[in-house]
């Protein structure tokens, strides 16, 4: 038993420490992003986990994205959630009185059959066998991503761009002043928002003779 | 206009015709409204004269000599192996029904434009029935099941609208009811067709009639006639969805409680629709199959078994309804038995012959109640008349000739096509045992007295016996059928008499009693031609002869163009004894109405029989409530994601004994939607990894 | 180098936590962010992939993905402030006048 | 060394990009005023873009071999699919452009952005046509998606255009998670993003974790599923379509999802429908698909019935519409597919356009109640709608029915009878509801309030009068579309 143990250990390299390290980093603090009652908090602990994530594959020698990680997705991103955060001034955290507490025992026995699956299946499949290839530092450096992303990736990437101009109308003509825009183009004043549908009609009986 | 545009022609005309008023009618007056509408309706009746004698000049083509003119539209469905041009194809089969729908077609529209003088929406009820025209023709002219099915689904739809006519109509008997019962009852029977269609398409490789035929015939052995034959996917199977389709359409049990709740619409279209053509649309599905039954007999004595007691048990309730309309609707049903009899003991021919003579009587009687009714004032209840023969002399003697026909009195049409299936049904040897032809004979003419005494009592009652249309007392009037056909005011008033209709609806009334007297002629039965010397004197069922299939009388099963060649097989004594026996059955039956209703008119029947052996009430109780309870209650709030919420509070009360149901009732909730989606989910993934672990 | 079994295991894991916390959370921005961290989690498991493969193409495709998180959680801050202008409520139970 | 870029290829897709960034320009120059030019620019770029299709399609038709061509390094494929899918797209968007002019008026909303969005859509759906790699589809969704999102909320000051939004904003990009995670599972069982390459990994046996592929597979069919509302999870459908503004609702119901269908057989075609035997994955995908498409079609039909707000009620239509096309992706023919979701655009896309002519501003009439005696007044609208109900249940002569029967046909042929039988029974159960609107209109008295004339414009006519067109030409002369779907038989 011990023995195991040792032997465990003694096997183990840095790299595993390594991991084990972020890997708990990254599960605690999304756990923390779930449990975290104020918006605030959960964003800043959701910045932890892309930090725990960054680090992850820098240990799986993707150098990059490991950078990107990091300025992109905790700079930018999560920043942009911080902001609005503030600027909606989301202080009142969400009631601990959850009014629907039944519908959990449909989520989470789901989830828990979910990550059974998956975890049955990573099991099933002794990955193990996969060697590490060798070729993986260079797989992951700037000059190689470069490389395939305006070969291969010439069209993704074209593509993306598309994507963000989009998203940047969207968000725009969602979050401008509404009442700028309406009232001028049609020199309506001031619309009523519509009233609420009726409250549940009951439903026509079948006509079925 | 050369033969192979021909066709086209016949179906176009009334398609413009609907067009044409569809678009402009609004603006038109009436005289020019019905004008368009029967001028189109006539060009066809012309053209599809000509398409029968040019039919006649064809020579027979193929192994089984039937005359085709072909006239191919447009390439329609072409995909892979799977071909469904749309065709017309006028055989003689074909050729008979165009000429008998466009020729009954034509005079009904022209009883029309006297009948619905002054209604509003005149126009759009002649756009309706020009439309109808229209799908009933493709109905009868495509070449293959398809094209057929188009036809089949437009009559349904325009038999909709003009059942609905009347929409402003509101109260018990609500005619939208009417009509969206018809369309439902006719849906069941779709999808059976359909599903035919496609097994069809799967046996048979194509879905061509004269394809489909060949596959049928090409096939050694009929099947056997067990129940096991159904389950087999072959010819028993086709047969048996294509008859129900058949029952949907025709009006046979289960699927006739429709018909009767049709008289809803305008009498024109009762007596068009409802009585001379759309009705005998699966008649003519299973003929133009006939192939297909031949090697079904087990589908065949269902066909025949239902026929029967189709016929007998809408005799039976027609005998005690009060209503003019119910009586002939229920008479129609009755009579689209005895066809379906007849083909269900393969018959084809006489089966297609009593849908022709029935055309010519049962649109005459309709048409003559249509007048009546008018001349009443919109009045329906027979109850109220009484004596109409002295203000009504035309109609009276036109309904004469044909309450005569549909009894079967000697020498008129209904006389010899009745006596011909009764005949056929007698001798056949469709089934392996001859005493199911007896049983089905004997069924059939029990039907045949029934009819004469409930088409008699008709005639009492409205015809001859004393005026009763001032007469207040007793009756009730609350009764449903009693005001299907009125709009707001209907009866006469004090003071008022019935009056005769004006000439545009006497004269079809003219033309078609005499059609219905004459039209039997075409068609007299061996046995009688015989006795008056000429030989093949069946000249329908000769016409007939290559297009439908041949149970022979006499002889084995299958015994195709065989038959043809041994007319004169025929056990002439037998069917002179059969044809004098059906006079007796006729004059009896009539004989036994006058006894009753003479002294009698208003006798009550057993309630039973007037309440139509309460297969409505049956049918809501079996079928309809239930289904409506399963979609309101059950399916709705249970398959519905957003009750799960109930569903689970229902489940989680048991478990932590919470209370408070209700609040957990709001629904709309995006939680519970990735609840359900998490589920599916894990119940996805749960069952890949099942299976894989299996494998 | 470590076992990949350990990346993908992490992956799983991170992807359940963020499923979970979609269901649990009732403020909206929350839920994105439990949907970024589902996003993260794929992320993981593509890097992983890739690097074992020696391909680079998993990780574009990642950084494909990030670009496309960028791009959900823009429009997804824009229906929250358009949502919040006229309720004045994150709640996500609250928005359910859509029903029956 | 293959050249990476193919300006030919990427044709259609530049094209409209193009128009949608040029349309932002002018309408940034002209201040958002000028909203019938927006109109006509994007009608502009699709019309252009379907030329380019069409110039496509002669090249391809020329080319001999007729094998697909693949660009962009396997990012791009051109293939009759490709072109089957886009222009349904491109008919879609120009359709929904048309109708959208009144109603983007009468609610006085943006139009220069609504526009745009629409057209970046288009984009996003001509992508997924065109996708020769999970990334390309992956994409492609997204684009689309996100815009979507946006198209759904876009009435912003109405509360339930909001909760549509923010609905489907929040199921959508969680079911994307879902999808994504597939994905990356799916590429470490066959060490491949590409279709080829995945669909090769497959049938030749080099898929080292089958148990990897099953979990991935089966969690892409749950994003797919979603964006195409199968049930079990079309939860977000009805919230959604009734709360999003109709125009929208009509395009979201039949252009996204044709190109979620289109993505969907992607990969089904590269994963599921691979013969080769990986733990039963075919076996299972088609008993899981069956049933999905089973309880797709009864939930859509049954619940249909008790409906009484008219754009609920087609919501659950098309859910079961859904069905019926699934019925054809097990049968695995993407041809009838793609030509029954052509004529579900059509007629559905008419449908929702005289739903928001006859709701009016802010969508205000769509219950059923509001159809009473119609048929007398707007006889135009009415008559449309009654032909688009008809089609939509399928009757002979109409889109609705040519499509099924293909659809139906193909899967009876591939022995799938049991599921077409269903999928029969079920059509017949839907003519019930799409004929109580018609009921309403012809056979019921108007209530006797007055009513506000319906809104509806030149484009919106035009828009109904190619709509009903389509229903009667793709029902009656199917031939010249099936052939263009098809162009790799002949």
């Amino acid at each position: 038993m011990f023995d195991a143990i040792t032997n465990y250990f003694s096997n183990l390299t840095p790299e595993h420490y390594f991991f084990f390290l972020f890997a708990i980093v990254a599960i605690a603090s999304a756990l923390e992003v779930v449990m975290q009652r104020s918006p605030l908090y959960s964003a800043v602990a959701l910045i932890f986990t892309m930090a725990a994530l960054a680090a992850n594959f820098v240990l799986l020698k993707a150098q990059f994205l490991a950078a990107i990680q990091i300025i992109v997705y905790a700079g930018a991103i999560i920043v942009l959630f911080v902001f609005v955060i503030m600027l909606l001034n989301v202080r009142a955290e969400e009631s601990r009185l959850d009014r629907f507490t039944a519908l959990r025992w449909i989520a989470a026995p789901s989830a828990i059959v979910l990550f059974a699956g998956a975890f049955a299946a990573i099991r099933f499949s002794n990955l193990d066998t996969l060697a590490p290839s060798p070729t993986a530092a260079a797989a992951g450096t700037t000059e190689r991503i470069a490389e395939v992303m305006f070969t291969k990736y010439l069209l993704p990437f074209e593509a993306a761009s598309v994507l963000i101009m989009m998203a940047i109308v969207g968000a725009l003509v969602l979050a401008a002043r509404a009442k700028e825009y309406d009232a001028e183009l049609s020199g309506i004043e001031n619309q009523e928002v519509p009233p609420k549908p009726e409250p549940e009609a009951q439903p026509e009986e079948v006509e079925v003779s | 206009m050369n033969t192979t545009t021909l066709l086209g022609g016949i179906i176009f005309a009334p398609l413009i015709g609907a067009l044409v008023l569809g678009l402009f009618g609004k603006r038109m007056n009436e005289r020019t409204v019905g004008l368009i509408a029967s001028a189109t309706v006539g060009v066809s009746f012309v053209l599809a004269i000509i398409a029968f004698t040019t039919l006649l000049g064809v020579a027979p083509e193929g192994a089984e000599g039937i005359r085709r003119l072909h006239n191919p539209l447009f390439p329609w469905i072409e995909v892979g192996s799977f071909k469904a041009p749309f065709d017309l194809v006028l055989d003689p089969l074909s050729a008979l029904y165009v000429v008998f729908v466009t020729g009954v077609g034509f005079l009904i529209h022209i009883f029309a434009t006297g009948y619905m003088h002054g209604e509003g929406g005149y126009y759009r009820f002649f756009c309706y029935m020009n439309l109808f025209m229209f799908n009933m023709l493709v109905l009868i002219l495509g070449s293959n099941m398809l094209v057929m099915f188009v036809g089949w689904e437009g009559v349904g739809l325009c038999s909709y609208l003009l059942i609905g006519f009347y929409f402003q109509q509101q109260g018990p008997a609500f005619p939208n009811q009417s009509a969206k019962k018809a369309f439902i009852v006719n849906r069941i029977g779709d999808v059976a067709f359909a599903i035919a269609i496609m097994l069809v398409f799967m046996k048979a490789g194509s879905i061509e009639f004269a394809a489909v035929n060949e596959w049928a015939r090409s096939l050694t052995a009929a099947e056997p006639m067990t129940v096991a034959a159904f389950g087999l996917g072959g010819a028993s199977t086709i047969a048996l969805l294509m008859f129900i389709g058949a029952t949907g359409k025709s009006a046979q049990i289960p699927l006739f409680v429709w018909l009767p709740d049709a008289m809803a619409g305008p009498t024109p279209v009762s007596a068009l629709i409802h009585a001379a053509t759309m009705v005998t649309a699966g008649v003519y599905m299973v003929a133009r199959t006939s192939e297909v039954f031949v090697k079904a007999p087990s589908a065949m004595f269902v066909v025949a078994t239902i026929g029967a007691l189709t016929a007998l048990g809408a005799a039976t309730i027609g005998l005690a309804q009060w209503d003019i309309k119910k009586v002939l609707a229920y008479s129609t049903v009755s009579q689209l038995g005895y066809m379906f009899l007849a083909c269900g003991v393969g018959a084809f021919g006489a089966g297609v012959f009593h849908v022709v003579t029935h055309a010519f009587f049962k649109a005459l009687l309709f048409l003559g109640s249509g007048s009546v009714i008018l001349g009443m004032h919109h009045e329906q209840d027979m109850r109220k008349m009484g004596g109409l023969r002295k203000f009504m002399p035309i109609t009276h003697a036109t309904m004469a000739v044909g309450w005569l026909a549909i009894c079967g009195f000697p020498l008129l049409s209904g006389f010899f096509s009745k006596d011909e299936i009764l005949y056929q049904t007698f001798t056949t040897n469709a089934f392996a045992n001859p005493v199911f032809g007896k049983i089905f004979w004997g069924i059939g003419a029990l039907t045949a007295i029934l009819t004469a005494v409930y088409m008699t009592r008709l005639m009492v009652l409205t015809f001859w016996t004393k005026e009763r249309w001032h007469d207040d007392h007793g009756h009730d009037h609350g009764h449903a059928d009693h005001a299907d056909d009125g709009h707001g005011h209907h009866g006469l008033a004090k003071g008022e008499t019935p009056h005769e209709s004006p000439w545009s609806m006497t004269l079809p009334l003219i033309v078609l009693a005499i059609a219905a007297a004459v039209g039997g002629y075409v068609g007299v039965p061996n046995g009688l031609g015989h006795l008056v010397g000429i030989e093949n004197s069946n000249m329908v069922e000769h016409f007939l002869e290559p297009s439908v299939a041949h149970v022979g009388s006499h002889g084995a099963v299958a015994g195709h163009g065989v038959e043809a060649a041994a007319p004169v097989a025929h056990d002439a004594t037998l069917e002179l004894g059969l044809t004098a026996f059906s006079i007796l059955l006729a004059l009896g039956g009539i004989g036994v109405g006058f006894w009753i209703f003479r002294k009698n008119p208003l006798l009550k029947l057993p309630k039973i029989l007037e309440d139509k052996w309460r297969v409505d009430e049956l049918y809501e109780a079996t079928i309809i409530h239930p289904i409506r309870k399963l979609s309101e209650s059950i399916l709705w709030k249970a398959v519905d994601v957003r009750s799960i919420d109930g569903l689970v509070n229902a489940v989680a009360d048991g478990i932590r004994g919470l209370g408070g149901t209700m609040r957990y009732l709001q629904s709309g909730l995006t939680r519970s939607y990735v609840a359900v989606i998490l589920l599916g989910a894990a119940c996805l993934v749960g069952y890949f990894l099942v299976q894989g672990y299996v494998k | 180098m470590l076992p990949i079994t350990n990346f993908i295991l992490l992956s799983a894991v991170i992807f359940t936590i963020g499923a979970v916390g979609v269901f649990f959370k009732r403020n909206i921005i929350t839920i994105l962010l439990c949907i970024e961290l589902m996003l993260n989690a794929a992320n993981l498991a593509f890097v992983a992939f890739a690097s074992y493969f020696g391909d680079t193409t998993g990780q574009l495709f990642v950084f494909i993905v990030m670009t496309v998180a960028a791009a959900e959680a823009a429009v997804g801050l824009g229906l929250v402030i358009a949502i919040f202008r006229n309720r004045e409520t994150l709640n996500v139970d609250e928005a359910n006048i859509l029903k029956l | 060394m293959e050249k990476y870029v193919n300006y030919i290829t990427i044709l259609p897709e530049a094209i409209v990009s193009l128009f949608a960034f040029v349309l932002m320009l002018v309408d940034a120059y002209t201040g958002g005023r000028k909203r019938k030019l927006y109109a006509w620019i994007s009608l502009g770029g699709l019309v252009a873009a379907g030329a380019s299709i069409g110039w496509i399609a002669v090249l391809l038709s020329t080319n001999a071999s007729m094998a697909p061509v693949s660009t962009y390094m396997g990012m791009l494929t051109t293939d009759p699919f490709r072109l089957a899918f886009s222009t349904i797209a491109l008919v879609v968007s120009a359709l929904t452009v048309l109708a959208s002019m009144a109603w983007l008026d009468e609610d006085s909303l943006p139009a220069g952005e609504f526009h745009t969005l629409l057209m970046f859509a288009t984009v996003g759906m001509l992508l997924m046509a065109s996708a020769g790699d999970l990334v390309m589809i992956f994409l492609g969704l997204e684009i689309l998606s996100i815009a979507t999102y946006v198209l759904a909320g876009y009435r912003r000051r109405d509360l339930r255009s909001n909760e549509a939004g923010l609905k489907y904003y929040i199921l959508g990009s969680f079911a994307t998670a879902f999808l994504l995670y597939g994905m990356a599972l799916t590429y470490g069982a066959t060490r491949s993003t590409s279709l080829e390459g995945i669909r090769l990994a497959i049938t030749s046996g080099k898929v080292e974790w089958t148990w990897l592929l099953l979990v991935g597979g089966a969690m892409m069919l749950v994003g797919l599923c979603f964006k195409i509302s199968a049930a079990p999870f079309h939860v977000w459908t009805p919230d959604v379509y009734e709360g999003a503004p109709s125009v929208v609702t009509g395009w979201m119901s039949t252009g996204p999802k044709a190109a979620a269908f289109a993505a969907f057989l992607k990969i089904y075609i590269a994963v599921f429908a691979v013969g080769a035997p990986i733990l039963g994955l075919a076996g299972a995908t088609q008993t899981a698909l069956a049933i999905i498409a089973v309880t797709t079609m009864v939930v859509g039909n049954v619940v249909a019935m008790v409906q009484d707000n008219i754009k609920r009620m087609l919501a659950y239509s098309s859910i079961a519409h859904a069905g019926y096309a699934l019925v054809g992706v097990i049968a695995n023919d993407w041809h009838s597919v793609a030509f029954y979701l052509l004529c579900y655009g059509v007629m559905n896309i008419g449908a929702f356009a005289v739903v928001a002519a006859i709701g009016r501003r802010y969508d205000r009439e769509t219950m059923l109640d509001d159809y009473r005696g119609l048929g007398w007044e707007s006889r135009g609208l009415s008559i449309a709608f009654a032909v688009f109900m008809f089609s939509l249940a399928g009757f002979p002569m109409t889109a609705g029915f040519m499509g099924k029967f293909l659809v139906f046909k193909s899967a009876w042929e591939k022995g799938l009878s049991m599921l077409v039988i269903f999928a029969v029974l079920n059509s017949a159960i839907s003519v019930y509801y799409y004929l109580r609107p018609i009921v309403l209109m012809y056979f019921s008295a108007a209530p006797d309030s007055d009513r506000r004339r319906s809104v509806l414009g030149a484009a919106a006519v035009a828009a109904l009068a190619i709509s009903v067109a389509g229903v009667f030409y793709l029902g009656m002369m199917p031939d010249a579309v099936l052939k263009f779907f098809a162009l790799s038989a002949k």
